[in-house]
């Protein structure tokens, strides 16, 4: 993954050019930052300072476009810091640190498979873009109105498939079904994730039962964000089989499933 | 341009902005987005002899204008230090403060010894850790076993000694008092004060070891008081910290007696904080028309 | 509707909050904002036997999400208040509680005494005031000396005895402890912690007693730790208070291990807010279906 | 002066209908606050909720309609507090908690000068509002380009004279050079006063000489703004001839000038 190391970290203020309430507490916010943009991959984040609040927050890169150097971030309003995000509008500024992290591994002319649950699907995005018509999209949610970002998958080519808890959109039940049928029916050459830990540990045993390689992106609260002061551990399984902790704003956000140690 | 240049304990800093151990790493992140030379000095993440992993997450909870951490001195270990990021530091011009930790007195001898060998410039002796179950703090809270530590390890610092000082306390001037007995060289304060968070949706802690060091702009005055209570009981110079975010802060640290200071919370939400209070500092001094920064290192007039 | 009635050391409150000593006189300036027989209760300004003109002002410099002040314990002594502001408090369906201090172990008693006399419903003892020269503070950092005050004026408190705890202690539960064996009926924490700020203009430090303490929403975490500590090695009730600004930070603070809060320098910016915090605690006990708020008292499930 | 007894304390959000820049980084803000402009006299103060920071801000009543239901409030830029304050615009809500302390005494029918220094001259306007003819401002800035309030002043009906410091505007030099050509031509019944805590030592020192009664208005860093915490205290003398402190905010801001013990 060598594109990652490529990716430069920059600061700075930056204007929103485009911003809409995409479901009940959620937004979908478009910034121009040419510089973080230029660099930015799939599964990256940005970590931005709210007002009123002492820490950075961490939001997924959902979308990059690089021509127009704005990055495209989409979030849910959660407590008091992503409540201040939520107050910016179009012309205010943002101020991002980024691009951060490890993103996903992309394979050029693979079949992917991106299983989001709530906002953790915003990252997956990104990720399927390259895979046009090879990448399928499942994604689970609350209910028929948390929705978010259904169109914008099928506007990558990719194929998409839903699931709410109470079944008022696509199938009624858990992602983790719909990943069993998909790879039953053909199965890709990696899977990637992103959602509650709970989501993420079904998906993880299932690409290892279907032997699929399988990338996930953890949360952790965090500090500096950038890998310097370890407060974002997360256990992973070290070459040497014991385990030890790894950092989600550096080592990650997205990990080999088979390396996280899920507790 | 005034003159930024201090001293402390015998050893050159370009300007007094160091940042604070384990807010910094080994400074690599940081590099990637200016150049670290431009900092007075670093002082490195708390090392120990062996590698420690350090405390479960979650190990951060925010607080007012302040935060909580609970990391517990993860760290690789000396020799993986020396290894993989000695070379890149060395190669930095700034003053490297080795801050190291031990759970037991040989401990913190031997990661001293070993550390004195190094080419670091300095040791900052953490006696002041609240978030480790052995050593750390533990030492950091009676004059004796504050005087004890630094007594049995000072033979093995062939460099400057600093000793960090837990504000956890109810005399801090009496423990920096008698670690300069010890032969201390200097002292740095404040580590962090000891603090928790409950999530009421859970009601637990939002940390995994319940408590942890609270830093950040809410512990300044706290800090600021300290360190003039600690400059006026020793000779020996006062490295201060606590909260510091802005240059003005710096300048109020100094003033209350601190010849140099760390800045630790700060970076994790303004990255570029110590340059822009390197250069805030510059600024007001030529404004003040004061020659030398080191002319103004407790100058507060006490009412 | 939740039952918001709370016990502590036999005395009922209709509901947790109480307004914290030297933050809201005697009562008198916030009825004229709301009823105050809303409150809890009150903790009086702290009182002395003779009057006390306090320190000379400045008497308060803001910090970063919390101030320092300096007062001193200014209060026009026993019987100014018997005359001029009992009678006005009696009339309140509240709980009042008369903060009391003094320079030696006489005046302690003494002013025990004579407000043991009065229609005040509970007594809290300040050994923890920061701002004087003798007594408060100087009783409450070594357990002899919190003991030693405690066991003397023990025989003269008739009302309940709450004993306040100052968190400028290395450990605050060891006092808390050797004050419970001395027959304290109750511990209230934390008073302020000591801090100091330096205006950068005059070089002199913003208030006029150079030092002061620190309270606010800063201070919270400080708190929260200290009344978790303390109410986990006594078995007296715990009033806690440091930072409580919103209904959440009440709620925290009792799961912590309180049996009711008190609410300070969150006043000044808001007066109504011990009003919000009773509603929103109402509210969150129905959301959360519990039927009484003394249910969550000390229900954190540490790690 | 029982009319002070009557005003009723309230705290509420109210909306700013008016703003101007008045002179380098000071403000004219009219806020729409009809309770507290129902009871507010001269001299009285409001305690400014400001973003950012912790404590309320206390600025004087410059002007009240309480017709209109509006108070006018002029401020200069200091630190913090005051830019946040600068930085809401007409329509933005303040949070006020007001009318607060003890205000000028107003004696029908007499006359009146008024001494005002800098950003002490705010107070003045409502303080000589009455007066018409038979009130004098004598006003003292540091700059021809920090001339606040003259028009208004105008408008009351009042006489106007202005030092300067530099002399770029009116006399060049002190207010209490003004004052003390105003007492020797003719005397008034009493002297109102707010400024630098030099100049109402001049002013105080002048009014004793000429034997006219002088109230000035103090400044006090403040907590609560309405007597309970005790923190704003000033020396004064007390009936018995000791020396006690009184508070800026409840017994004052507004004080017979020889109870005060200028330091
Ligand atoms: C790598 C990464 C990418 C993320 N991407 C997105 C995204 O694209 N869209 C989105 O809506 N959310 C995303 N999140 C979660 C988002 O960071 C949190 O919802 C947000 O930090 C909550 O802040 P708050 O002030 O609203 O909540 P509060 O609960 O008030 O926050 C208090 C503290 O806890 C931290 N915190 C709380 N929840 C989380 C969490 N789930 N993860 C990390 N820290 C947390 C906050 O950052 C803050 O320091 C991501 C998290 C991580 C780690
Ligand atoms: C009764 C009264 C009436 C006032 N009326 C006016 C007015 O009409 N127009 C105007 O421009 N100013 C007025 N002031 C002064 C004004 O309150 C201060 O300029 C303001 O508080 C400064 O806040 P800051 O955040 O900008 O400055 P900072 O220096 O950052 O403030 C830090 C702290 O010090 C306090 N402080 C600083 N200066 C003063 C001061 N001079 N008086 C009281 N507290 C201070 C602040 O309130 C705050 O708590 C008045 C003050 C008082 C006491
Ligand atoms: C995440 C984190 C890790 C820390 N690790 C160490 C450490 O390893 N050794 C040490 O002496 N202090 C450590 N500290 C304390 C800081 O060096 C500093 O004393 C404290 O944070 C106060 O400064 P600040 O308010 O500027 O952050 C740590 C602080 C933080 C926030
Ligand atoms: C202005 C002021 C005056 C105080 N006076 C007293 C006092 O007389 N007696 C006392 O026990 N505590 C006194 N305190 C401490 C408070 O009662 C309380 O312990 C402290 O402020 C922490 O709570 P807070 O953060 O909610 O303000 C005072 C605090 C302030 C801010
Ligand atoms: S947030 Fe600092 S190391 Fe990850
Ligand atoms: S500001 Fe509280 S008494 Fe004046």
């Amino acid at each position: 993954m060598d594109c990652m190391r490529e990716s430069q970290k920059r600061q700075g203020l930056y204007p929103i050019v485009k911003k809409t309430a995409c479901a009940r507490q959620t937004y979908d916010v478009t910034v121009l930052c040419p510089d973080i943009a230029k660099t930015a991959s799939p599964g990256q984040f940005v970590h931005i300072r709210c007002p009123g609040v002492t820490l950075r927050r961490p939001i997924s890169i959902c979308q990059v476009d690089a021509q127009r150097g704005t990055v495209r971030l989409v979030f849910e309003v959660r407590g008091r810091g992503t409540a201040e995000l939520a107050q910016l509008g179009e012309g205010e500024l943002m101020d991002l640190l980024g691009p951060l992290g490890h993103g996903f591994e992309i394979l050029p002319g693979a079949r992917a498979v991106a299983v989001g649950g709530g906002i953790g699907v915003p990252p997956m995005l990104e990720a399927l873009r390259s895979y046009g018509e090879n990448g399928t999209a499942i994604l689970g949610f609350r209910s028929a109105n948390a929705v978010i970002l259904e169109e914008d998958f099928l506007q990558n080519g990719n194929q998409v498939r839903l699931a709410t808890d109470d079944g008022t959109r696509g199938t009624k039940g858990f992602v983790t079904q719909l990943l069993k049928e998909q790879l039953e029916q053909q199965r890709p050459d990696i899977i990637y994730a992103c959602g509650p830990t709970p989501m993420l540990k079904g998906v993880a045993a299932l690409a290892q039962q279907y032997g699929v390689c399988c990338q996930v992106s953890l949360e952790e609260r965090m500090g500096c964000g950038v890998g310097a002061c370890l407060v974002c551990a997360c256990k992973t399984l070290r070459e040497n089989g014991y385990e030890g902790y790894s950092h989600v704003c550096k080592d990650g956000p997205v990990f080999e499933a088979q390396q996280v140690v899920f507790e | 341009m005034a003159d930024l240049r201090v001293s402390v304990a015998g050893v050159s800093f370009k300007n007094p902005v160091i940042t604070a151990s384990g807010c910094f790493g080994y400074g690599k992140e940081y590099d990637e987005l200016y150049d670290i030379s431009r900092l007075g000095g670093i002082s490195l993440k708390g090392m120990t002899l062996k590698e420690r992993l350090g405390n479960p997450p979650p190990r951060i909870a925010e607080t007012p204008s302040g935060m909580l951490n609970s990391v517990g001195l993860q760290n690789p270990g000396f020799d993986t230090f020396v290894k993989e990021d000695m070379p890149f530091l060395r190669q930095k011009d700034t003053v490297l403060i080795a801050n190291v930790a031990g759970a037991t007195i040989e401990d913190y001898c031997g990661i001293v010894e070993r550390v004195s060998g190094t080419d670091v410039d300095m040791i900052e002796l953490n006696i002041s850790c609240p978030n480790v179950k052995e050593g750390g703090v533990a030492f950091g809270v009676s004059c004796e076993s504050a005087a004890n530590v630094v007594r049995q390890v000072r033979p093995y610092a062939k460099k400057p000694l600093i000793v960090k000082l837990s504000p956890n306390v109810t005399d801090i001037a009496a423990i920096a008092q008698a670690v300069e007995a010890e032969g201390a060289d200097a002292v740095s304060l404040i580590n962090t004060l000891l603090g928790m968070r409950i999530d009421l949706k859970s009601r637990r802690p939002i940390l995994k070891n319940n408590v942890g060091g609270l830093s950040g702009p809410a512990v300044f005055p706290v800090a600021v008081r300290m360190v003039w209570q600690v400059a006026s009981r020793v000779k020996i110079p006062v490295i201060g910290m606590g909260g510091i975010e802005t240059w003005q802060d710096a300048i109020e640290m100094m003033l209350a007696g601190a010849g140099a200071v760390q800045m630790g919370a700060a970076l994790f939400y303004d990255p570029y904080a110590p340059l822009k209070v390197i250069e805030g500092m510059n600024q007001w001094l030529d404004e003040q028309g004061v020659k030398s920064v080191s002319e103004i290192v407790g100058q507060v007039k006490p009412w």
